[in-house]
């Protein structure tokens, strides 16, 4: 049976997080903005206090169990992450980001794993102390081309040996320096086998041969440390493979490690549409307020074209909203029931993407010398959103995946 | 709990629509189109799926609960699959059904439900839209004036389906000028009432196949009962809304096909050594089209679904339905440019849902959930 | 320096067109559109009558005397067909692109014929009685794809022997039925040598071995006839091929032929701009008299987002045709003084078709009940400007050229 | 007769700054933006371009025929194409001395234009903007009332340039509220005068480099020779639209500039084997941008065009302006999106571009041409 209702334990834990967002986020998010590359410790104690393995959850957790003995076991918890997410965003994009949990490692980590690597790894998440985790695929010379990395890992003996950069790397420094966290590297371990030689490595904080060689200043999120990231001879034990040894071997896993990183985006997609929904929402919330302040009333039933331009405006922003979170339940639904989503997770974050990339946009412009200046929070708003048009994967890379799904057309035939 | 499951009858509702747009509708939309007339045998056909019937309960001659929102949406987003013109033709008596089950006194159910569940399609057209520009279901010049034991009907209305081969119209006017949609009510006017002129059959860009007509109220007199609900009168906005979701769900089935259409002609036809889907910017404009006719698809449940639970839905409706009917324009005319020059001509399809899109925008109160 | 202002000459030309269109193709226009497929004989015969040589003028007629003594010489002849152009589809675009003259066909002799062809085929047109040109070099398995014509030319003795099918002839049954007209049909004499291999040839009305296969029903223009063609065996002299005889020879002329496509369409594209232009501009003309009837004003000089959704609308309508219609002027002025102007060209096609087609849309949705009735000629407006995105080069195909020049890219790089 | 060559005089001005928008501006465009502070030597050269000079008859200290809005444009498009606050900063004098050079009146150009033709730049601040989201410039809530011989000036203005630096403000406000842009005048309004309070700098999302300040206006007095243009007061639509195509012009440069970059970058930045410019979703996105910067400026071209003739333009120039503001952020936006995350970080110039274009759609009255 269709329904939209969230479960009374959700609905709770939404009341909740907006009360957090409202009350402990939102005071602080200017701040954080303005100091750039500061550590918002005290919302990080409290967040992890009452949410252990953090407000990203178990990204892409979903699927494992899906059937037991026939009955497909009703999960939510990807779901849950999904409103969580956006809620936490709502507060602030920038300090949600730099908020502890796994992150997109644990999300590789659950993608491509196998248990015994699930427990050994993502047990810290939900200890004492908060720890971050981290994702290095992207390099200086590749942007989405993930099947063309030049980071490679060689085995030696009973290590493997990494070498090369990594850019973009969000969290990097919290995983790497603040917490006892570690980063999925993605690196080839045969040049000549293309997609197939690629694999995800855990390197654990404080490896030595890793560096953080640069912390880059941003548009915004500027809450969220972005890195890059050297390996010189970095040496970690085999184990650090993710997903059992032959792995290692093209010849006998194909491109099994690079359709992890699809997994694992197929996960995070959605995630990322949610965070897109709780900054869109945000610039939305704030601008009828204003209008309510002044007792103006959108007249949504009547005929648009009756209709004055902002209250038309409102009406598509607010439609454009509804359609980029309904889309993206449905995408963590499909998770939550094991279901493959490739297709959904990319139309969830392409909608979502670019819908708060104008919404956050056209709000600023509606609001005038209010909504330019810095003196409230909506400028900062509409620099925050356009990053969720542009990481883990633009929304050019998003339509691109929805077309060749659509049209049944491979990477050789749909470039 | 989230679900974006269709129930088992839902499921089997939409199995046999879509059977029926794809073997028997579409065949015959272009010659239907050309010709203007509507092919007896789909209405026969269309009317066998019972689809009010099946919505009306027991003591009114059918056999159900009332109508299901989203049920309702599910069907005729498989019926516009096939045709707009045909989906509108046999769902046009459900707004006079619907608005007398649920608005209507009990002699109003007596008298117009069982005919309404019939053998036999019967045609009950509703009068909403008003042949000017500036038209709002809000701010209608149509009014009925109480004169006595009796309503003084006036105004204009165009867009009426099947107007001519109606018993009954169903004229939507206002009691309370000013008062917004408030101040509308829904009258019940027998073929024939002195006063009430049925026009020539209405020349428009598409819905060809559809017969719609202008009439127009000369103060035409009929009694109190003629009024939907008696003394409380209909919650106009209500009916209003509900009439909206229908027509975004047939938006969201023209946007389907469209899509579809143009995803296997990229794929097929070769240009340049290669399928045109193989370029982005014809890919792109493919993938857009499934993505907003899921984005519109959802909109539309989510409304209907309120809708089933009783819950306020107008905005949600009106949402659904103005993005719809946006999306379904720039879906359909993706569709005759994916085609380029033969997506203009008439031996292909997407001109036509080309000017069945536009159609959208001005559509109001032709067909209910 | 800088001048937008109009030649006397021009202006009294628009002025009297203007009445021509309003006075005596608006009273005309629903019937031929309701009527496919009649010619509107008595409108035809009076513009044949004060405009020999037909309202596209001599299309692509610019450039060749470009200096005189090193004096560049001020032409504007390019610049009043523009502007003819716009004014008479202002009328109607069916009934504009059914009135006589040497159309596509002439324009590919102007781009690619000797000085003694062009004296040639070219002196019918300002004969007495109305004459047709046109051009066929769409097939029913090459859309946009010139290079890839199947339609052949061999040589034979003194005779070049053409065979093949073409599709979306403009024009085709007037210039072959309705008047001793010609068609300019391109075709390969080398198959194997691609674009070097295509070459235009003039196809006399009623040579034996041509015929008119079909006739299409459209959704607009319907006044217009476009046909399909099909060659067997059909036999024209040697001195038929355009551009002399060694054009013929694909090693000697390289892909010359082929540019001469490119040449015709650089001219003839900002015409069919401008074609665009009179469409939406009476598509707007009206909406806005309905205004002004009902005693309202757009109030262009108010902040944007004051204005009601309907003046915000055709604010923007109005931008983007006046935007459409100086990149149509700079075009063709450009033409006008023999300078390059393919990126210009396909600007303002590209422009102009696509703000035209949402331009009539829009009005259509505006004007409500009204719009989509059939009663008034606006919905006829919205089918008739579609045309204008998609022949002689989609809105793709024109943006694909000006991201080439833009990137200086050849196909090789950009497809 | 229809013409798009530039007069040699205005080639020469465009080149003239195209070279100082590359080799000086466009280097330390990063490091004011991070900084705030405006480069003085930037100020500097900018000033030794003498626009204002060029513009105000010898009489009055410069040695030209008053302004031409079409030289303005084309110079405002190259310099803002090396940095947007950098040609707000060094042409935000104009708005003073063209108001006054076009509306004042002997005694108030006698005072003003000399030193504004000065050897230094001298700031001159004009105040037009209001602190609130519903700002329009044909509702001023700033007021001016008549108080024997005097005006009491009260209200709020915001994004006022340099107000801190200059030794007059040019105050815009309403005389005659209700009567729209006719009951709009300008005071000249000297630093230091009573009741007027210039707040602290402002801080904007972007233009961070370029320092503008609230102003407040508590009943200030300023005599009645204050007024620009005395008794007659001033074309205020006509100085507004003056000022929307200097805004407009320098919303055209930064979108070439925009443009431009992300060609660059898209024909060297390899990915999947090939440049991203090959890939048809970034190509077309390319050749939107240099299409619509070229559709930009032909909108100002015209209407400038028609200020010089001493045509109507104030429709024109709207069109302009706002189709300028909404085309330069989809430009920008576009920038950022062609680089990836290489556009969002600050190493790269798109994201202050992203930035300072969301501000067109805002200012008004920041410069004249």
């Amino acid at each position: 049976m269709i329904d939209f209702e969230l479960s009374p334990k959700l609905k709770a834990t939404q009341k909740m997080l907006r009360g957090f967002a409202e009350q402990a986020m939102r005071p602080q998010a200017r701040k954080y903005d303005e100091e750039e590359h500061e550590k918002p410790w005290d919302l990080i104690t409290m967040v992890h206090s009452f949410m252990k393995g953090g407000v990203g959850g178990s990204m892409g957790g979903g699927g494992e169990k899906k059937d037991e003995g026939g009955v497909k076991k009703r999960r939510e918890n990807n779901l849950a992450t999904a409103v969580t997410v956006e809620e936490i965003f709502w507060g602030d994009a920038g300090i949600g980001l730099a908020f502890p949990g796994q992150g997109l490692g644990g999300a590789a980590v659950q993608a491509t794993g196998t248990p015994e690597q699930k427990e050994q790894f993502l047990a810290r998440f939900s200890g004492e102390k908060p720890v971050w985790g981290a994702m290095a695929i992207t390099e200086p010379e590749a942007g989405s081309d993930t099947a063309n990395l030049r980071t490679t890992a060689a085995k030696d003996g009973s290590e493997w040996v990494l070498n090369g950069e990594k850019i973009f790397v969000t969290s990097g420094k919290s995983s790497l320096e603040s917490s006892d966290g570690f980063v999925v590297v993605w690196a080839t371990v045969d040049a000549k086998a293309g997609r197939a030689g690629i694999k995800p490595f855990i390197v654990e904080h404080g490896t030595p041969g890793m560096e953080i060689t640069k912390i880059e200043d941003k548009l915004g999120i500027r809450c969220s440390d972005t890195v890059s990231l050297s390996f010189m001879d970095c040496r970690i034990p085999e184990g650090n493979i993710l997903g059992s040894a032959e792995v290692a071997d093209p010849k006998k896993a194909g491109d099994k490690g690079f359709k992890g990183v699809m997994a694992t985006f197929d996960a995070t997609r959605p995630l990322v549409a949610a965070m897109s929904l709780g900054v869109g929402r945000a610039a939305l919330d704030l601008l009828k307020q204003v209008l309510a302040d002044e007792g103006l009333e959108v007249r949504y039933a009547i005929a648009p074209n009756r209709m004055t331009a902002i209250e038309r405006d409102i009406m598509d922003m607010e439609a454009n909203l509804k359609a980029a979170r309904l889309l993206t339940w449905r995408a963590v639904w499909m998770l939550d029931n094991g279901d493959r989503n490739s297709l959904e997770a990319s139309m969830a974050k392409a909608k979502a993407g670019l819908a708060v990339t104008l919404i956050t946009q056209k709000c600023v412009e509606l609001m005038g010398p209010l909504g330019y200046s810095r003196s409230l929070l909506l400028e900062k708003w509409m620099r925050d959103a356009k990053i969720n048009d542009i990481f883990e994967g633009t929304g050019q890379i998003q339509t691109l995946i929805i077309a060749r799904n659509v049209l049944g057309f491979g990477r050789d035939k749909l470039k | 709990m989230l679900s974006f499951e269709l129930s088992e009858e839902q499921a089997m509702v939409k199995e046999t629509i879509a059977g029926f747009a794809t073997d028997q509708i579409e065949p015959v939309m272009r010659e239907m189109d050309e010709s203007g007339d509507m092919s007896p045998d789909l209405v026969k056909t269309g009317w066998e799926l019972e689809i009010i019937a099946s919505c009306v309960p027991e003591e009114f001659g059918g056999f159900g609960e009332g109508p299901s929102a989203l049920t309702g949406v599910i069907a005729y987003e498989e019926l516009a699959r096939g045709d707009l013109s045909t989906a509108l033709h046999i769902c046009s008596p459900t707004v006079m059904a619907y608005s007398v089950l649920l608005e209507g006194t009990d002699e109003q159910k007596n008298a117009l439900l069982p005919s309404a569940c019939g053998e036999e399609f019967k045609a009950a057209a509703a009068a909403l839209v008003e042949p000017r520009y500036s038209f709002c279901p809000s701010m209608l010049t149509a009014s009925a004036v109480r004169d006595g034991d009796e309503y003084l009907l006036s105004g204009r209305k165009c867009l009426v389906p099947l107007a001519a081969q109606s018993d009954n119209l169903l004229v939507f006017a206002t009691t309370d000028p000013g008062a917004g949609f408030a101040g509308v009510d829904a009258f019940i006017v027998p073929r024939g009432t002195k006063d009430v002129v049925i026009g020539e059959r209405e020349k428009n860009m598409g819905l060809k196949a559809l017969a719609t007509y202008e009439v127009t109220l000369a103060g035409a007199r009929v009694p109190l009962e003629a009024k939907v609900g008696g003394r409380g009168g209909i919650d106009f906005l209500n009916l209003l809304s509900r009439s909206r979701l229908a027509i975004a769900a047939m938006a969201v089935g023209m946007m389907r096909r469209a899509a579809e259409h143009s995803r296997d002609y990229a794929r097929d036809r070769i240009a340049f050594g290669e399928p045109i889907g193989s370029r982005q910017a014809i890919a792109f404009m493919i993938a857009e089209m499934f993505m907003e006719t899921d984005a519109t698809r959802m909109l539309v449940w989510e409304a209907a679904w309120k809708c089933d639970r009783g819950e306020e839905f107008a905005k949600d409706a009106a949402l659904a339905k103005n993005y719809a009917a946006e999306k379904c324009m720039t879906v359909c005319d993706g569709a005759v440019q994916v085609m380029g020059g033969h997506g203009y001509v008439r031996d292909n399809m997407p001109e036509l849902w080309f000017r069945n899109a536009r159609a959208f925008s001005t559509l109001e109160g032709m067909a209910m959930v």
